[in-house]
Protein backbone atom coordinates (compact mmCIF):
# COMPACT_ATOMS: atom_id res chain seq x y z
CA UNK A 1 0.00 0.00 0.00
CA UNK A 2 1.17 3.24 -1.09
CA UNK A 3 -0.35 5.51 1.73
CA UNK A 4 1.28 2.95 3.89
CA UNK A 5 4.66 3.92 3.12
CA UNK A 6 3.61 7.83 3.48
CA UNK A 7 2.79 7.15 7.04
CA UNK A 8 5.74 5.46 7.95
CA UNK A 9 7.87 7.91 6.25
CA UNK A 10 6.04 10.25 8.25
CA UNK A 11 6.40 9.08 11.38
CA UNK A 12 10.41 8.51 10.62
CA UNK A 13 10.23 12.62 9.79
CA UNK A 14 8.47 13.25 12.81
CA UNK A 15 11.38 10.72 15.12
CA UNK A 16 13.54 13.35 13.23
CA UNK A 17 12.02 16.26 14.39
CA UNK A 18 12.25 15.15 17.63
CA UNK A 19 15.27 14.10 17.68
CA UNK A 20 16.87 17.72 16.66
CA UNK A 21 14.72 19.70 17.92
CA UNK A 22 13.68 18.50 21.65
CA UNK A 23 16.37 19.58 25.01
CA UNK A 24 15.35 16.30 27.28
CA UNK A 25 17.13 13.70 26.61
CA UNK A 26 14.75 10.79 27.18
CA UNK A 27 12.41 12.49 24.64
CA UNK A 28 15.17 11.78 22.26
CA UNK A 29 15.19 8.54 23.12
CA UNK A 30 11.14 8.47 22.56
CA UNK A 31 11.89 10.18 19.31
CA UNK A 32 14.21 7.50 18.10
CA UNK A 33 11.24 4.65 19.04
CA UNK A 34 9.08 6.97 17.02
CA UNK A 35 11.80 6.25 14.22
CA UNK A 36 12.34 2.98 14.56
CA UNK A 37 8.31 2.28 13.84
CA UNK A 38 8.00 3.96 11.13
CA UNK A 39 11.46 2.01 9.41
CA UNK A 40 9.44 -1.47 10.36
CA UNK A 41 6.16 -0.18 8.81
CA UNK A 42 8.23 1.03 5.71
CA UNK A 43 9.98 -2.36 5.29
CA UNK A 44 6.99 -4.41 6.45
CA UNK A 45 5.16 -2.85 3.67
CA UNK A 46 7.69 -3.45 0.80
CA UNK A 47 6.77 -6.96 1.30
CA UNK A 48 3.11 -6.64 0.85
CA UNK A 49 1.25 -7.27 -2.36
CA UNK A 50 -2.48 -6.26 -2.51
CA UNK A 51 -4.82 -9.37 -2.34
CA UNK A 52 -2.68 -11.91 -1.22
CA UNK A 53 -2.76 -13.19 2.46
CA UNK A 54 0.11 -14.22 5.37
CA UNK A 55 2.82 -16.68 4.81
CA UNK A 56 1.09 -19.51 6.49
CA UNK A 57 -0.22 -22.88 5.63
CA UNK A 58 -3.36 -24.39 6.63
CA UNK A 59 -5.05 -27.82 6.09
CA UNK A 60 -7.12 -26.81 3.08
CA UNK A 61 -4.59 -25.15 0.89
CA UNK A 62 -3.23 -26.20 -2.13
CA UNK A 63 0.58 -26.65 -2.20
CA UNK A 64 1.45 -25.96 -5.49
CA UNK A 65 1.03 -22.30 -6.58
CA UNK A 66 1.36 -20.59 -3.69
CA UNK A 67 3.66 -18.21 -4.75
CA UNK A 68 0.86 -16.79 -6.34
CA UNK A 69 -1.13 -16.18 -3.09
CA UNK A 70 1.18 -15.46 -0.54
CA UNK A 71 2.87 -12.09 0.37
CA UNK A 72 6.67 -11.61 0.67
CA UNK A 73 8.04 -13.47 3.87
CA UNK A 74 11.74 -11.82 4.04
CA UNK A 75 10.88 -8.53 5.41
CA UNK A 76 8.91 -10.30 8.13
CA UNK A 77 11.44 -12.18 8.81
CA UNK A 78 14.14 -9.65 9.36
CA UNK A 79 11.67 -6.68 10.73
CA UNK A 80 10.43 -9.54 13.59
CA UNK A 81 14.14 -9.41 14.88
CA UNK A 82 14.60 -5.94 14.32
CA UNK A 83 11.66 -5.39 16.84
CA UNK A 84 13.45 -7.25 20.10
CA UNK A 85 16.99 -5.95 18.96
CA UNK A 86 15.25 -2.26 19.12
CA UNK A 87 13.92 -3.04 22.54
CA UNK A 88 17.99 -4.06 23.84
CA UNK A 89 19.23 -0.79 22.28
CA UNK A 90 16.44 1.54 23.90
CA UNK A 91 17.45 -0.05 26.92
CA UNK A 92 21.15 0.47 26.84
CA UNK A 93 20.59 4.24 25.53
CA UNK A 94 17.94 4.25 29.03
CA UNK A 95 20.64 3.31 30.92
CA UNK A 96 22.88 5.94 29.43
CA UNK A 97 20.62 8.52 29.84
CA UNK A 98 20.36 7.55 33.82
CA UNK A 99 24.41 7.07 33.98
CA UNK A 100 24.58 10.97 32.53
CA UNK A 101 21.31 12.28 35.11
CA UNK A 102 23.27 10.86 38.37
CA UNK A 103 26.59 12.39 36.95
CA UNK A 104 24.99 16.19 35.64
CA UNK A 105 22.13 16.50 37.72
CA UNK A 106 20.11 17.68 34.82
CA UNK A 107 18.66 15.92 31.32
CA UNK A 108 18.64 18.92 29.60
CA UNK A 109 21.35 18.12 26.28
CA UNK A 110 22.02 22.37 26.37
CA UNK A 111 23.84 22.11 29.73
CA UNK A 112 26.24 19.44 28.65
CA UNK A 113 29.45 21.47 28.28
CA UNK A 114 32.26 18.90 27.95
CA UNK A 115 32.03 18.87 24.22
CA UNK A 116 31.27 22.63 23.73
CA UNK A 117 33.41 25.63 23.41
CA UNK B 1 -13.52 -0.58 5.80
CA UNK B 2 -10.13 -1.47 5.56
CA UNK B 3 -9.32 1.49 3.73
CA UNK B 4 -11.53 3.37 5.99
CA UNK B 5 -9.90 1.83 9.35
CA UNK B 6 -6.44 2.77 7.70
CA UNK B 7 -7.12 6.02 7.56
CA UNK B 8 -8.66 6.40 10.65
CA UNK B 9 -5.61 4.74 12.57
CA UNK B 10 -3.74 6.26 10.70
CA UNK B 11 -4.36 9.94 11.68
CA UNK B 12 -4.04 8.50 15.41
CA UNK B 13 -1.05 7.67 15.09
CA UNK B 14 0.54 10.31 13.65
CA UNK B 15 -1.51 12.47 16.44
CA UNK B 16 -0.36 10.15 18.65
CA UNK B 17 3.23 11.15 17.40
CA UNK B 18 3.02 14.75 18.13
CA UNK B 19 1.47 14.33 21.50
CA UNK B 20 4.66 12.26 22.31
CA UNK B 21 6.94 14.73 21.20
CA UNK B 22 5.13 17.90 22.23
CA UNK B 23 3.41 16.37 25.81
CA UNK B 24 4.27 18.69 28.90
CA UNK B 25 4.62 16.02 31.20
CA UNK B 26 7.39 12.98 30.37
CA UNK B 27 4.98 9.81 31.30
CA UNK B 28 2.35 11.28 28.83
CA UNK B 29 4.75 11.32 25.92
CA UNK B 30 5.82 7.49 27.05
CA UNK B 31 2.00 6.30 26.92
CA UNK B 32 1.90 7.51 23.53
CA UNK B 33 4.39 6.05 22.79
CA UNK B 34 2.29 2.71 23.90
CA UNK B 35 -0.13 3.74 21.59
CA UNK B 36 1.56 3.95 18.49
CA UNK B 37 3.26 0.68 18.63
CA UNK B 38 -0.61 -0.59 19.37
CA UNK B 39 -2.07 1.00 16.47
CA UNK B 40 1.06 0.14 14.31
CA UNK B 41 0.53 -3.58 15.49
CA UNK B 42 -2.74 -3.51 13.97
CA UNK B 43 -1.21 -2.25 10.75
CA UNK B 44 1.08 -4.94 10.47
CA UNK B 45 -2.04 -7.11 10.68
CA UNK B 46 -3.50 -5.48 7.89
CA UNK B 47 -0.33 -5.84 6.03
CA UNK B 48 -0.19 -9.65 6.24
CA UNK B 49 2.32 -9.88 8.89
CA UNK B 50 1.01 -11.85 11.59
CA UNK B 51 4.37 -12.48 12.94
CA UNK B 52 5.66 -8.74 13.47
CA UNK B 53 2.59 -7.67 14.85
CA UNK B 54 2.94 -10.27 17.82
CA UNK B 55 6.12 -9.31 18.51
CA UNK B 56 5.33 -5.54 18.44
CA UNK B 57 2.58 -6.40 20.33
CA UNK B 58 4.07 -8.05 23.03
CA UNK B 59 6.77 -5.67 23.27
CA UNK B 60 5.83 -1.96 22.19
CA UNK B 61 2.81 -2.08 24.67
CA UNK B 62 4.25 -3.99 27.27
CA UNK B 63 8.00 -4.20 28.02
CA UNK B 64 8.91 -0.76 26.12
CA UNK B 65 6.25 1.42 28.25
CA UNK B 66 7.84 -0.87 31.36
CA UNK B 67 12.03 -0.05 30.10
CA UNK B 68 11.17 4.20 29.95
CA UNK B 69 9.40 3.99 33.63
CA UNK B 70 11.99 1.84 35.04
CA UNK B 71 14.67 4.64 33.64
CA UNK B 72 12.47 7.56 34.96
CA UNK B 73 12.00 6.16 38.30
CA UNK B 74 15.46 6.24 38.66
CA UNK B 75 15.56 9.46 37.70
CA UNK B 76 13.18 10.26 40.13
CA UNK B 77 14.66 8.45 43.18
CA UNK B 78 18.28 10.32 42.28
CA UNK B 79 16.25 13.77 42.42
CA UNK B 80 14.26 12.56 45.30
CA UNK B 81 17.55 11.71 47.00
CA UNK B 82 18.54 14.92 46.18
CA UNK B 83 16.80 16.95 47.28
CA UNK B 84 15.43 16.17 50.65
CA UNK C 1 16.04 30.30 14.72
CA UNK C 2 19.06 29.50 12.47
CA UNK C 3 19.21 26.26 14.01
CA UNK C 4 14.93 25.70 12.92
CA UNK C 5 15.94 26.62 9.59
CA UNK C 6 19.23 24.29 8.90
CA UNK C 7 16.96 21.49 10.42
CA UNK C 8 13.53 21.84 8.46
CA UNK C 9 15.87 22.23 5.23
CA UNK C 10 17.68 18.73 6.11
CA UNK C 11 13.92 17.28 6.39
CA UNK C 12 13.22 18.46 3.38
CA UNK C 13 15.78 17.45 1.36
CA UNK C 14 15.25 13.87 3.33
CA UNK C 15 11.47 14.05 1.47
CA UNK C 16 12.59 14.55 -1.33
CA UNK C 17 15.17 10.80 -1.68
CA UNK C 18 11.99 9.42 -0.43
CA UNK C 19 9.99 10.82 -2.69
CA UNK C 20 11.86 10.31 -5.47
CA UNK C 21 12.52 5.96 -4.15
CA UNK C 22 8.69 5.92 -4.16
CA UNK C 23 8.11 7.60 -7.50
CA UNK C 24 10.41 5.49 -9.53
CA UNK C 25 9.59 2.15 -8.03
CA UNK C 26 7.05 0.61 -10.09
CA UNK C 27 4.86 -1.46 -7.70
CA UNK C 28 5.03 -4.59 -8.10
CA UNK C 29 2.35 -7.58 -8.80
CA UNK C 30 4.43 -10.65 -8.56
CA UNK C 31 6.90 -11.80 -6.39
CA UNK C 32 11.04 -12.26 -7.32
CA UNK C 33 12.72 -15.53 -7.66
CA UNK C 34 14.36 -15.60 -4.61
CA UNK C 35 10.62 -15.11 -2.30
CA UNK C 36 8.89 -17.72 -4.80
CA UNK C 37 11.53 -20.15 -4.38
CA UNK C 38 11.20 -19.89 -0.48
CA UNK C 39 7.48 -19.62 -0.31
CA UNK C 40 7.37 -22.81 -3.07
CA UNK C 41 9.81 -25.17 -2.27
CA UNK C 42 9.95 -24.49 1.70
CA UNK C 43 6.81 -26.59 2.98
CA UNK C 44 8.54 -29.52 0.89
CA UNK C 45 12.08 -28.80 2.15
CA UNK C 46 11.60 -27.78 5.53
CA UNK C 47 8.74 -29.09 6.54
CA UNK C 48 7.80 -25.49 8.04
CA UNK C 49 3.76 -24.30 7.85
CA UNK C 50 4.86 -20.79 8.85
CA UNK C 51 7.17 -19.56 5.89
CA UNK C 52 8.44 -16.77 8.46
CA UNK C 53 9.95 -19.33 10.46
CA UNK C 54 11.28 -21.13 7.55
CA UNK C 55 12.95 -18.18 6.94
CA UNK C 56 14.29 -16.83 9.94
CA UNK C 57 15.15 -20.35 11.34
CA UNK C 58 16.40 -22.37 8.43
CA UNK C 59 17.24 -20.35 5.28
CA UNK C 60 18.81 -17.22 7.43
CA UNK C 61 19.83 -19.18 10.18
CA UNK C 62 22.89 -17.97 10.24
CA UNK C 63 21.71 -13.70 10.39
CA UNK C 64 19.40 -15.08 13.35
CA UNK C 65 22.14 -16.09 15.43
CA UNK C 66 24.33 -12.85 14.87
CA UNK C 67 20.87 -10.80 15.72
CA UNK C 68 21.18 -13.24 19.26
CA UNK C 69 24.97 -12.11 19.50
CA UNK C 70 23.69 -8.65 19.39
CA UNK C 71 21.10 -8.47 21.80
CA UNK C 72 23.57 -10.62 24.31
CA UNK C 73 25.50 -7.84 24.05
CA UNK C 74 23.30 -5.05 24.25
CA UNK C 75 22.11 -7.19 27.68
CA UNK C 76 25.62 -7.16 28.44
CA UNK C 77 26.32 -3.63 28.10
CA UNK C 78 22.95 -2.46 30.75
CA UNK C 79 24.19 -4.98 33.25
CA UNK C 80 27.63 -3.51 32.99
CA UNK C 81 26.65 0.00 33.55
CA UNK C 82 24.02 -0.70 35.84
CA UNK C 83 26.72 -2.89 38.05
CA UNK C 84 27.52 -1.48 41.98
CA UNK C 85 24.13 0.13 43.49
CA UNK C 86 24.70 0.12 46.50
CA UNK C 87 23.19 3.32 47.73
CA UNK C 88 20.27 4.01 50.12
CA UNK C 89 17.47 4.35 47.54
CA UNK C 90 14.04 4.77 49.71
CA UNK C 91 12.04 1.95 49.58
CA UNK C 92 9.15 1.47 46.89
CA UNK C 93 5.19 0.92 48.30
CA UNK C 94 4.37 -2.30 48.39
CA UNK C 95 1.68 -3.89 45.83
CA UNK C 96 -1.93 -3.58 46.62
CA UNK C 97 -3.57 -7.90 47.56
CA UNK C 98 -5.07 -7.76 44.67
CA UNK C 99 -2.35 -7.27 42.30
CA UNK C 100 -0.69 -10.01 43.99
CA UNK C 101 -2.77 -12.57 44.06
CA UNK C 102 -3.85 -11.74 40.52
CA UNK C 103 0.30 -11.71 39.37
CA UNK C 104 0.22 -15.44 41.14
CA UNK C 105 -2.39 -16.61 39.22
CA UNK C 106 -1.47 -15.21 36.40
CA UNK C 107 2.31 -16.36 36.04
CA UNK C 108 1.90 -19.76 35.34
CA UNK C 109 -0.71 -19.11 32.21
CA UNK C 110 1.86 -16.39 30.79
CA UNK C 111 4.39 -18.83 31.03
CA UNK C 112 2.63 -21.69 29.37
CA UNK C 113 1.28 -19.36 26.42
CA UNK C 114 4.85 -18.25 26.21
CA UNK C 115 6.39 -21.93 25.48
CA UNK C 116 3.14 -22.44 23.42
CA UNK C 117 4.02 -20.09 21.02
CA UNK C 118 7.82 -20.93 20.90
CA UNK C 119 7.27 -24.87 20.71
CA UNK C 120 4.56 -24.12 17.91
CA UNK C 121 6.28 -21.55 16.12
CA UNK C 122 6.80 -23.79 12.68
CA UNK C 123 2.78 -24.06 12.60
CA UNK C 124 1.16 -20.80 13.79
CA UNK C 125 2.56 -17.19 14.17
CA UNK C 126 4.89 -16.93 16.55
CA UNK C 127 8.40 -18.20 17.65
CA UNK C 128 11.06 -18.03 19.98
CA UNK C 129 11.23 -14.50 19.81
CA UNK C 130 7.69 -13.85 20.67
CA UNK C 131 7.40 -16.64 23.28
CA UNK C 132 10.73 -15.16 24.92
CA UNK C 133 8.90 -12.01 25.61
CA UNK C 134 6.15 -13.10 26.30
CA UNK C 135 7.98 -15.27 29.41
CA UNK C 136 9.79 -12.11 30.18
CA UNK C 137 6.50 -10.28 30.50
CA UNK C 138 5.20 -12.81 32.84
CA UNK C 139 8.70 -12.31 35.26
CA UNK C 140 7.82 -8.17 34.69
CA UNK C 141 4.45 -8.77 36.38
CA UNK C 142 6.28 -10.50 39.25
CA UNK C 143 8.27 -7.42 39.61
CA UNK C 144 5.69 -5.33 39.69
CA UNK C 145 3.72 -6.82 42.39
CA UNK C 146 6.70 -7.80 44.43
CA UNK C 147 8.99 -5.36 43.76
CA UNK C 148 11.56 -6.31 46.92
CA UNK C 149 11.78 -9.96 45.92
CA UNK C 150 15.07 -10.67 44.00
CA UNK C 151 15.90 -12.86 41.47
CA UNK C 152 18.23 -15.49 40.83
CA UNK C 153 21.19 -14.14 38.75
CA UNK C 154 22.90 -17.37 38.61
CA UNK C 155 20.43 -19.12 37.51
CA UNK C 156 19.28 -16.86 34.82
CA UNK C 157 23.50 -16.58 33.64
CA UNK C 158 23.23 -20.51 33.64
CA UNK C 159 20.19 -20.81 31.12
CA UNK C 160 20.96 -18.24 29.09
CA UNK C 161 24.70 -19.83 28.34
CA UNK C 162 23.53 -23.08 28.34
CA UNK C 163 20.68 -22.18 25.93
CA UNK C 164 22.96 -20.33 23.73
CA UNK C 165 25.65 -23.05 23.94
CA UNK C 166 23.04 -25.54 22.39
CA UNK C 167 21.84 -23.40 19.86
CA UNK C 168 25.41 -23.54 18.42
CA UNK C 169 25.86 -26.89 19.14
CA UNK C 170 22.77 -27.98 16.80
CA UNK C 171 23.98 -25.60 14.37
CA UNK C 172 27.70 -27.53 14.06
CA UNK C 173 25.24 -30.73 14.21
CA UNK C 174 23.43 -29.53 11.16
CA UNK C 175 27.23 -28.62 9.56
CA UNK C 176 28.35 -32.54 10.50
CA UNK C 177 24.71 -34.37 9.67
CA UNK C 178 23.15 -32.47 7.18
CA UNK C 179 23.25 -30.03 4.04
CA UNK C 180 25.52 -27.02 6.17
CA UNK C 181 25.76 -24.98 9.29
CA UNK C 182 21.99 -24.21 11.13
CA UNK C 183 20.87 -26.71 8.91
CA UNK C 184 17.64 -27.91 10.62
CA UNK C 185 17.20 -31.66 8.08
CA UNK C 186 19.53 -33.49 10.75
CA UNK C 187 16.51 -34.55 12.45
CA UNK C 188 13.84 -36.28 10.55
CA UNK C 189 11.20 -34.19 9.03
CA UNK C 190 8.16 -36.02 10.06
CA UNK C 191 4.87 -35.60 8.89
CA UNK C 192 3.57 -32.44 7.62
CA UNK C 193 1.32 -30.18 10.35
CA UNK C 194 2.10 -32.06 13.77
CA UNK C 195 3.87 -30.97 16.14
CA UNK C 196 7.25 -33.26 16.16
CA UNK C 197 7.76 -32.27 12.91
CA UNK C 198 9.86 -29.92 10.78
CA UNK C 199 13.33 -31.21 11.50
CA UNK C 200 14.86 -29.58 14.42
CA UNK C 201 13.05 -26.57 13.91
CA UNK C 202 11.05 -26.70 17.75
CA UNK C 203 14.66 -27.17 18.80
CA UNK C 204 16.39 -24.56 17.76
CA UNK C 205 13.36 -22.34 18.32
CA UNK C 206 13.11 -23.10 21.90
CA UNK C 207 16.71 -22.64 22.77
CA UNK C 208 16.41 -18.94 20.90
CA UNK C 209 13.27 -18.37 22.87
CA UNK C 210 14.85 -19.93 26.18
CA UNK C 211 18.09 -17.10 25.59
CA UNK C 212 15.43 -14.00 23.94
CA UNK C 213 13.84 -14.77 27.17
CA UNK C 214 16.44 -14.70 30.37
CA UNK C 215 18.39 -12.10 28.42
CA UNK C 216 15.28 -9.66 28.68
CA UNK C 217 14.83 -10.71 32.41
CA UNK C 218 18.28 -9.89 33.18
CA UNK C 219 17.93 -6.16 31.66
CA UNK C 220 15.08 -5.75 33.16
CA UNK C 221 16.45 -6.76 36.57
CA UNK C 222 19.46 -4.88 36.00
CA UNK C 223 16.87 -1.96 34.98
CA UNK C 224 14.72 -2.49 37.55
CA UNK C 225 17.73 -2.46 40.42
CA UNK C 226 17.48 -2.85 44.19
CA UNK D 1 -17.99 -12.73 2.97
CA UNK D 2 -21.46 -14.56 2.09
CA UNK D 3 -24.38 -13.04 2.17
CA UNK D 4 -25.17 -9.22 2.60
CA UNK D 5 -26.20 -9.30 6.15
CA UNK D 6 -23.24 -10.40 7.51
CA UNK D 7 -21.22 -8.06 5.41
CA UNK D 8 -22.95 -4.82 6.87
CA UNK D 9 -22.82 -6.63 10.61
CA UNK D 10 -19.26 -6.54 9.94
CA UNK D 11 -19.05 -3.26 8.87
CA UNK D 12 -20.97 -1.73 11.63
CA UNK D 13 -19.41 -3.55 13.82
CA UNK D 14 -15.33 -2.55 12.25
CA UNK D 15 -17.19 1.56 12.46
CA UNK D 16 -18.18 1.12 16.53
CA UNK D 17 -14.67 -0.33 17.37
CA UNK D 18 -13.17 2.64 15.16
CA UNK D 19 -15.56 4.72 16.47
CA UNK D 20 -14.98 3.44 20.58
CA UNK D 21 -10.75 3.98 19.81
CA UNK D 22 -11.12 7.90 18.35
CA UNK D 23 -13.15 8.48 21.52
CA UNK D 24 -11.00 6.81 23.91
CA UNK D 25 -7.60 8.77 22.12
CA UNK D 26 -9.70 12.21 22.37
CA UNK D 27 -9.86 11.64 26.34
CA UNK D 28 -6.24 10.89 25.95
CA UNK D 29 -5.55 14.03 24.13
CA UNK D 30 -7.47 16.16 26.68
CA UNK D 31 -6.90 14.04 29.71
CA UNK D 32 -6.15 16.65 32.39
CA UNK D 33 -4.36 14.06 34.71
CA UNK D 34 -2.16 10.99 33.87
CA UNK D 35 -4.55 8.97 35.16
CA UNK D 36 -6.87 9.70 32.74
CA UNK D 37 -4.43 8.70 30.04
CA UNK D 38 -3.62 5.52 31.39
CA UNK D 39 -7.54 4.73 31.60
CA UNK D 40 -7.83 5.57 28.18
CA UNK D 41 -4.62 3.55 26.79
CA UNK D 42 -6.61 0.67 28.69
CA UNK D 43 -9.49 1.13 26.76
CA UNK D 44 -7.85 1.32 23.19
CA UNK D 45 -6.12 -2.13 24.00
CA UNK D 46 -9.28 -3.70 24.83
CA UNK D 47 -10.80 -2.06 21.35
CA UNK D 48 -7.63 -3.23 20.07
CA UNK D 49 -8.20 -6.71 20.91
CA UNK D 50 -11.81 -6.65 19.25
CA UNK D 51 -10.30 -4.94 15.92
CA UNK D 52 -7.49 -7.99 15.67
CA UNK D 53 -10.92 -10.36 15.78
CA UNK D 54 -12.59 -8.19 13.69
CA UNK D 55 -9.92 -8.32 10.98
CA UNK D 56 -9.50 -12.51 11.60
CA UNK D 57 -13.40 -12.80 10.83
CA UNK D 58 -13.11 -10.44 7.98
CA UNK D 59 -9.61 -11.56 6.31
CA UNK D 60 -10.34 -15.19 6.60
CA UNK D 61 -7.68 -16.32 8.64
CA UNK D 62 -8.22 -17.88 12.10
CA UNK D 63 -4.43 -17.82 13.20
CA UNK D 64 -4.83 -14.22 13.36
CA UNK D 65 -6.29 -15.06 16.52
CA UNK D 66 -3.00 -16.25 17.97
CA UNK D 67 -2.28 -11.89 18.05
CA UNK D 68 -5.53 -11.41 19.78
CA UNK D 69 -4.29 -13.85 22.65
CA UNK D 70 -1.05 -12.70 22.85
CA UNK D 71 -2.34 -9.28 23.49
CA UNK D 72 -4.84 -10.14 25.48
CA UNK D 73 -2.44 -11.92 27.92
CA UNK D 74 0.36 -9.22 27.55
CA UNK D 75 -1.20 -5.64 27.51
CA UNK D 76 -2.13 -5.11 30.99
CA UNK D 77 1.26 -4.77 32.09
CA UNK D 78 1.24 -1.11 30.57
CA UNK D 79 -1.34 0.08 32.48
CA UNK D 80 -0.37 -1.65 35.71
CA UNK D 81 3.47 -0.14 35.08
CA UNK D 82 1.97 3.29 34.88
CA UNK D 83 -0.39 2.99 38.04
CA UNK D 84 2.55 1.58 39.94
CA UNK D 85 4.70 4.47 39.15
CA UNK D 86 2.22 6.97 40.17
CA UNK D 87 2.00 4.86 43.36
CA UNK D 88 5.85 5.53 43.87
CA UNK D 89 6.42 1.35 43.72
CA UNK D 90 8.18 0.59 40.86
Amino acid sequence: MREMAFLGFALVLLGFWAMLTRKNILRIIIGFTIIDSGIHLIIVNLGYLPGRTAPILEKGMRVGDLSKHFVDPIPSALVLTAIVIGLAVTALMLVYAVRIYERKRTLNIDKYRELKW
Amino acid sequence: MIMVSFYILGIIILLAAILAIYARNIVTAIISTGVISLLVSILFLLLAAPDVAMTEAAIGSGLTTMVFLYAYNRIRRIRERNDG
Amino acid sequence: MAKYFVIIILLILLFLIFWNLQKNTAPRNRLDLLSSRYIDQGPREVGSANLVTAVVVAYRGFDTLGEVIVLFLAATGVGFLMQKRQKAYPKSNPASEILRTGSDVLLPVIILTGTYIFLHGHLTPGGGFQGGVVIASGFLLQFLARPESRIKVRKLHFIESISGFFYVLSGLAGLILAGGFLDSRFLPLGKWGELISAGAIPLIYSFIGLKVGSELVGILNNLKGD
Amino acid sequence: MGNNLTEIIYNVSALIALGAMVTAFLRMIIGPTIADRAVALDAMTLVTISLIAFLTLLLQRKVYLDVAIVYALISFLGVIAVARFLDKGL
